[in-house]
């Protein structure tokens, strides 16, 4: 099976790679660009742990063919962070203990991220019927739902 | 940050994890995170079958295909020997252990490893498992406990025999033991009663749910030595019991823990390990292994399905006199399910002069269940404080009253027959009693409000720690229990505490089994308690260390001043007479001699070398936990859908360390709590397939599901601790069952004897 | 003299005694005194000269961590219980 | 998962040609929710995949009150309820478009490709039919067009011939009065299959009261999604009220062919399609006359 060349943008960086049609997007990441931030739960859509943004949507990455990011823009967790800080998701999660084993964090934090950008003031309902599609089994969401409206809070500000 | 408590710097407060930066930008590495020069990818071949005897397996297509490296089969194992071994938590058989980890001549649940691939990807191992040729001879499976259990059933293991109460049978027989607990004379308790209920109830299988699946790479050298990292509760269980598998010392195996992204019970034993390990050394390359979702389901080790029988009596006053349970429990392919713990727990919250426990460990052809968060307790009590709930119900009381009546206490005897230490169940239920929630009136149609107790006992165990000193005054913390609900800060705030230095100046850091002297699992509620035991034990060793180093200093000083005056020179200062407090040591005999924590480290070099403080444990005095939770719902009547409309969880955590993460470990057990209760179960069909292998299907709570989970600390210092800790994770698992069985019939007026309650269920229940 | 109590699965070797007092000041010598009254307990508790896996001793409500050599007070009570692992 | 080619059509001739060259050995991938996770599962093999995601016409979304709205087949759920305009003129279409999956799935699922994957159980197809869409299919010989209740065959199974795929859907413009709503019952409050689904729409007369057009479509209780006329019936040509509703429902219930599943019984399935059809028409009473609907 000949591999495919695919030239995409990754968190602001243009990059090349090949692959084959078979690959998801989030395979390669991990397996290939040795982005290792997005995490695999189920690969079947189930539980959110592969959350990206593919053109500022929020999308599992285990359910996008990597060949069809050509010519798109994908979002990952190691392109949250400048170099001097945190995003304010990032830190609301540790100051809020909202993580416990931390597989599911990306995800989550990813997600919130294209809440916030499309509803800077959710209310909790809507951070809940966002954040359904991303499992958690460490914390019982709580401290993560309310990590999300207090990032909210101080993005409104800033 | 939340300003200590008066009585301590560090403990109580909130500060941010160490590895915390790590983890929310995705630089931690977990085990599928692993990447090795020239890796192959690995995997097993499972059975389709949940009975049967493999004829004959062919692995030539396989090999054949362009890209596979190596095909394996139990051929390539050595020969497990029939006998036990101290492999972890408790001594495991190690024929069965492996025999689990890749199938002999009998596959005894569909998803059984009977073979494996190392490839160049994971796309062509997984085409080369389609070419692998398996020949069966098909067997009735058996699914159920109860048919399990009659003469007539299936056997799955041809030489297995009942060990009838303690006592070698030779009948041959799915139910592997039977075992029971007797205090008092219940029949005489019932004689005496006024009231009787009794109730029997069926649970499903459920699973941990862990969101990271088991991963594992190996690497077995030319040299012979086996390298192995994984995500895991305990990377010394994994060396142990690969060692035992592989037929290697325990030297020659080096395990690596990654992060672990989950397990609360389902990633201590070994599944892939042992696999990749053969694999690695057939190929003479690494390979690593991740299972799929569906895998995780169908070949790893969730807890029991079980059918279990109350009796409870009680005086026309509340007070409880008898109690009776028999408790059935699916062990899956192999013996060894925790029936034993839920006998002991089922009955723990209470006093109750006369009891009777009976146990049942009976194989199915299901995967081999693990622990599951406080093992069997969750089941048990879903059928006693159902029971309770009734009784209180018949006497016209409250359902807290009649639990503060019976609350067991400090000198009350368990079931199993030691008495209680000083525990604080009576605490959780008065402040239940108290809290505004419950004094709050439940309105409106269709709603109920629900209470239920639970019990674990929590464990000690072994860990070891050593605090090496830098010349900054700041300290790194080795240990080598792996951080899945924050321990690692835990852990240091206990050393800071000690040392008297601030949080941030300790840098903990994991290792495996290379790194650091032999360390229990993460799990059985105990590394806050053990390994924060072995860190407080270390911190004092520095502490000794440093005294020792400051005499001999401050020694040769007095000789120098008083040079000449001769009945001076006589006064010598020994280790003792130096003092320590609010990080500053002084000399009992000189106040004008002292210096801080961080001058002493800062003069090392001049003082004695490098100090390193090392401690292990393996305490006794281990403080048992309860917890006692309320639960309002609505019931909706057409559809049979539970709402939760308020969730609160009181809870003894004898001393909370760090309170953020003790309330997360409380709301993830709630949460675990709920989805078993109203919609998580294993689907199987007739011929014990698993349907519902994914997590579409197997519903585990969302975020939609469920309100804030608001928890109650309740701090009855736990007097085996320097610090007062009990064990948190994982009471909180034990009462969601029943808190919400009973809560449901409150709001339908029907009460539910079988988990999960889900729609159809309670729908079916309305409609009778 | 421990009070040792018998668990209900050795009461048939016991003729139903539940508690009895044995002299010792180890689970081994206790072990022993309690064979010579009642004949075959020591069978089902120990294995190859240790104690059963699926047995674990409780010395005044405290899980015994040294086997046989768990030291025992003048009054302290013994249980005989299933070993307990966490999740 | 079986190794596969990829082509990115750039226009439905392409599309076409392509897929009647492979015939069955060849699909459509649009937001690919249904096809990855199959192919992957191993419950589809395929040589060929065409991604049809740059071809204009299956991207169309456009609405006017006149000619009502046209939704092209790869628009993913998330652009759809995202137009304020076409949310608002067609609440009834939001209440199934909103909930297919979790804000993931609806990053990339779309509402042809629900269609086409053809589930009994497809949350988008009763209000589809609720909504009196109109399949517009693009095949070797042209383009034809299907009601959309006539869509699916079977479970997994359609109308769509070799070469042949679906390139819009069509809408009329919701005439006056007109109010509908999907509604399905699942255990978990998200992420999960329907146990079962129902759309229903209907016109009122002036009067606010006389029901001059009603659509009652079932989910999950059929080889198909299934418009139950006689339900209907029920309602057309009187005055709506809790009595025609009820008949409504009984109707539909005794339409309903439902199976026993891991998901749900029988029975369960009998009782909820009653409850729903009910609480459906209701919510379309309740639009009908101008009321909106707190969001679930």
């Amino acid at each position: 099976m000949p591999k495919i060349h695919v030239q995409t943008r990754i968190n602001g960086e243009d990059i090349d790679f090949l692959c084959e049609s078979r690959q998801s997007l989030l395979e390669v990441l991990r397996d290939d660009l040795g982005l290792t931030g997005t995490k695999e739960g189920c690969s079947n859509g189930n539980c959110g742990a592969c959350s990206v943004l593919l053109d500022g949507v929020l999308v599992d990455s285990c359910l996008v063919l990597a060949v069809e990011t050509a010519g798109r823009e994908v979002a990952t967790i190691e392109g949250l962070a400048t170099p001097s800080q945190l995003h304010p998701l990032q830190q609301k999660f540790l100051e809020h203990a909202a993580l416990q084993c931390g597989i599911c964090t990306p995800g989550f934090i990813m997600a919130a991220k294209a809440l916030l950008a499309q509803n800077p003031k959710p209310t909790e309902h809507e951070v809940r019927y966002w954040l359904a599609g991303n499992l958690c089994r460490c914390t019982g969401y709580d401290k993560i739902v309310r990590a999300v409206l207090d990032a909210a809070a101080v993005m409104e500000k800033a | 940050m939340a300003e200590a408590t008066a009585e301590y710097k560090v403990i109580g407060t909130r500060p941010i994890r160490p590895d915390g930066a790590d983890k929310v930008t995705g630089r931690a590495v977990y085990g599928g995170d692993m990447r090795l020069t020239g890796m192959l990818h690995g995997k097993v071949l499972r059975s389709p079958h949940a009975h049967a005897r493999i004829k004959s397996i062919n692995t030539a297509k396989a090999e054949a295909l362009p890209g596979v490296k190596t095909v394996i089969t139990v051929k390539d194992f050595p020969v497990a020997e029939d006998r036990m071994a101290n492999l972890g938590e408790m001594a495991v058989n190690v024929k069965l252990l492996s025999n689990n980890v890749m199938a002999a001549d009998k596959v005894l649940y569909k998803g059984h490893a009977v073979a494996a691939v190392a490839a160049t990807n994971a796309h062509i191992a997984e085409e080369a498992l389609g070419l692998i040729e398996v020949e069966y001879e098909v067997l009735p499976p058996v699914l159920d406990v109860l048919d399990a259990m009659k003469d007539e059933a299936p056997l799955l293991h041809e030489t297995m025999t009942t060990t009838e109460l303690g006592q070698k049978t030779d009948k041959r027989s799915n139910i592997a033991n039977h075992m029971r607990f007797l205090l008092g004379d219940p029949a005489q308790g019932f004689r005496e009663a006024d009231v009787v209920i009794e109730r029997e109830f069926d649970t499903a299988t459920v699973h941990q749910g862990y969101i990271e699946p088991h991963n594992a790479t190996a690497l077995w050298n030319e040299d012979g030595h086996l390298y192995i990292w994984t995500s895991t509760q305990g990377a010394f269980v994994v060396q142990r019991q690969a060692a035992e598998i592989l037929g290697l010392p325990v030297s020659q195996v080096s395990v690596t823990p990654c992060e672990i992204g989950g397990g609360f019970g389902g990633k201590i034993s070994v599944y892939l390990e042992p696999v990749a390990a053969v694999l690695s050394r057939k190929a003479g390359r690494p390979v690593k292994i991740i299972m799929s979702r569906i895998e995780e389901f169908e070949a790893t080790g969730p807890t029991p399905a079980s059918h279990i029988k109350v009796k409870m009596g009680a005086k026309k006053d509340g007070r409880l006199v008898a109690a009776e349970a028999s408790l059935m429990y699916e062990a899956g392919a192999f013996p060894g399910s925790p029936v034993g713990a839920g006998c002991m727990c089922i009955f723990s919250p209470y006093a109750i002069p006369n009891m009777q426990v009976d146990g049942y460990d009976v194989v199915v052809n299901k995967p081999k269940t693990a622990a599951y968060r406080a093992p069997g307790a969750t089941n048990a009590a879903f059928a006693s404080e159902t029971v309770v709930d009734e009784l209180a119900e018949k006497l016209g009381m409250d359902p807290l009253e009649i639990r503060r009546l019976n609350g067991a206490k400090e000198g009350d005897r368990r079931v199993d027959g030691p008495t209680f230490p000083r525990i604080g169940y009576l605490e959780t239920v008065h402040a239940a009693l108290e809290h505004e929630h419950y004094a709050t009136p439940l309105t409106g149609p269709h709603r109920g409000r629900g209470v239920a107790s639970g019990f674990w006992f929590n464990v000690g165990f072994q860990s070891t720690v050593v605090i090496n000193v830098n010349a900054d005054g700041t300290v790194s913390l080795v240990e080598g229990s792996t951080d899945i609900g924050g321990t690692r800060a835990s852990i240091a705030m206990q050393a800071a505490e000690t040392l008297g230095i601030p949080y941030e100046d300790v840098r903990p850091t994991v290792v495996g089994t290379d790194g650091i002297g032999f360390t229990d699992v993460t799990g059985g509620s105990r590394t806050t308690f053990a390994t924060g035991y072995a860190a407080h034990e270390a911190a004092l060793d520095v502490l000794r260390q440093m005294q020792e180093r400051l005499a001999r200093r401050w020694d040769g000083e007095m000789e120098k001043e008083f040079e000449g005056q001769a009945e001076r020179a006589t006064v010598r200062i020994t280790p003792d007479d130096v003092t320590y407090a609010n990080g500053v040591f002084k000399c009992a005999k000189d106040a004008g001699k002292s210096m801080t924590f961080k001058e002493v480290t800062a003069q090392m070099a001049r003082m004695g070398g490098p100090i390193t403080g090392r401690a292990t444990s393996q305490p006794r005095g281990v403080g048992g936990a309860f917890a006692t939770h309320i639960v309002d719902v609505e019931v909706d009547p057409d559809t049979g859908k539970v709402t939760i409309l308020r969730y609160t969880a009181v809870q003894d955590a004898g001393r909370a360390i760090h309170p953020s993460y003790v309330e997360g470990q409380i709301q993830g057990g709630v949460v675990q709590g709920i989805g078993w209760a109203l919609n998580e179960e294993f689907v199987y069909n007739d011929n014990g397939n698993m349907v519902n292998s994914s997590f579409l299907d197997y519903r585990m709570p969302t975020t939609l599901d469920l309100p804030m989970i608001e928890t109650i600390l309740v701090e009855v210092p736990n007097p085996g601790h320097p610090y007062g800790v009990r064990g948190v994770g994982e009471v909180p698992i034990v009462p969601p069952v029943a808190a919400l069985a009973n809560a449901i019939y409150r709001a339908t007026g029907k009460r539910m004897t079988q988990s999960p309650m889900s729609p159809g269920y309670v729908l079916s229940k309305l409609m009778e | 003299m421990a009070i040792v109590f018998i668990p209900a699965m050795l009461q048939p070797l016991t003729g139903g005694v539940s508690q009895v007092r044995v002299a010792g000041r180890t689970i081994r010598t206790i072990i022993n005194n309690l064979e010579e009254r009642f004949p075959g307990v020591k069978e089902r508790l120990l294995q190859d000269g240790d104690l059963r896996p699926d047995i674990a001793i409780a010395v005044d409500g405290e899980m015994g961590l040294d086997g046989l050599a768990e030291q025992v007070g003048e009054n302290s009570e013994v249980h005989f219980i299933p070993p307990i692992s966490g999740g | 998962m079986q190794a596969f080619d990829y082509v990115a059509a750039r226009t439905v001739d392409e599309a076409v040609s392509l897929l009647a060259a492979k015939g069955a050995q060849a699909r459509v991938l649009a937001g690919g929710t249904d096809l990855i996770v199959q192919l992957r599962e191993g419950r589809r093999n395929l040589e060929l995949v065409v991604d049809v995601k740059k071809i204009p016409d299956v991207n169309v979304l456009t609405y006017d009150p006149q000619n009502g709205l046209q939704l092209g087949a790869a628009v993913p759920c998330h652009r759809i309820y995202g137009d304020a305009t076409i949310a608002r003129a067609y609440p009834g279409l939001m209440d199934a478009f909103q909930l297919v999956g979790g804000t993931q799935i609806q990053g990339r699922a779309s509402v042809g490709g629900n269609l086409c994957n053809s589930s009994p159980a497809a949350d988008t197809t009763p209000t589809l039919i609720a909504h009196r869409a109109t399949c517009v299919i693009a095949s070797p010989t042209g383009r034809r067009e299907v009601p959309v209740e006539q869509f699916c065959t079977g479970p997994g199974r359609n109308v769509l011939g070799n070469g042949e795929f679906l390139v819009a859907l069509r809408f009329p413009a919701p005439p006056k009065n007109f109010g509908a709503h999907y509604l399905r019952f699942i255990p978990r409050n998200e992420m999960d299959i329907a146990v079962v689904g129902v759309g229903s729409s209907v016109v009122l007369g002036d009067d606010g009261a006389t029901v001059s057009a009603a659509r009652i479509a079932l989910g999950a209780v059929a080889p198909t999604p299934l418009l139950v006329e006689e339900a209907a019936a029920a309602l057309i040509g009187k005055p709506i009220s809790d009595a025609t509703i009820a008949q409504a429902a009984s109707a539909a219930q005794a339409a309903a062919r439902p199976i026993s599943d891991m998901r749900g019984t029988i029975e369960q399935r009998r009782h909820l399609t009653g409850v729903l059809t009910r609480r459906t028409l209701q919510g379309a009473m309740a639009r009908a006359r101008g009321e909106t609907l707190s969001h679930a």
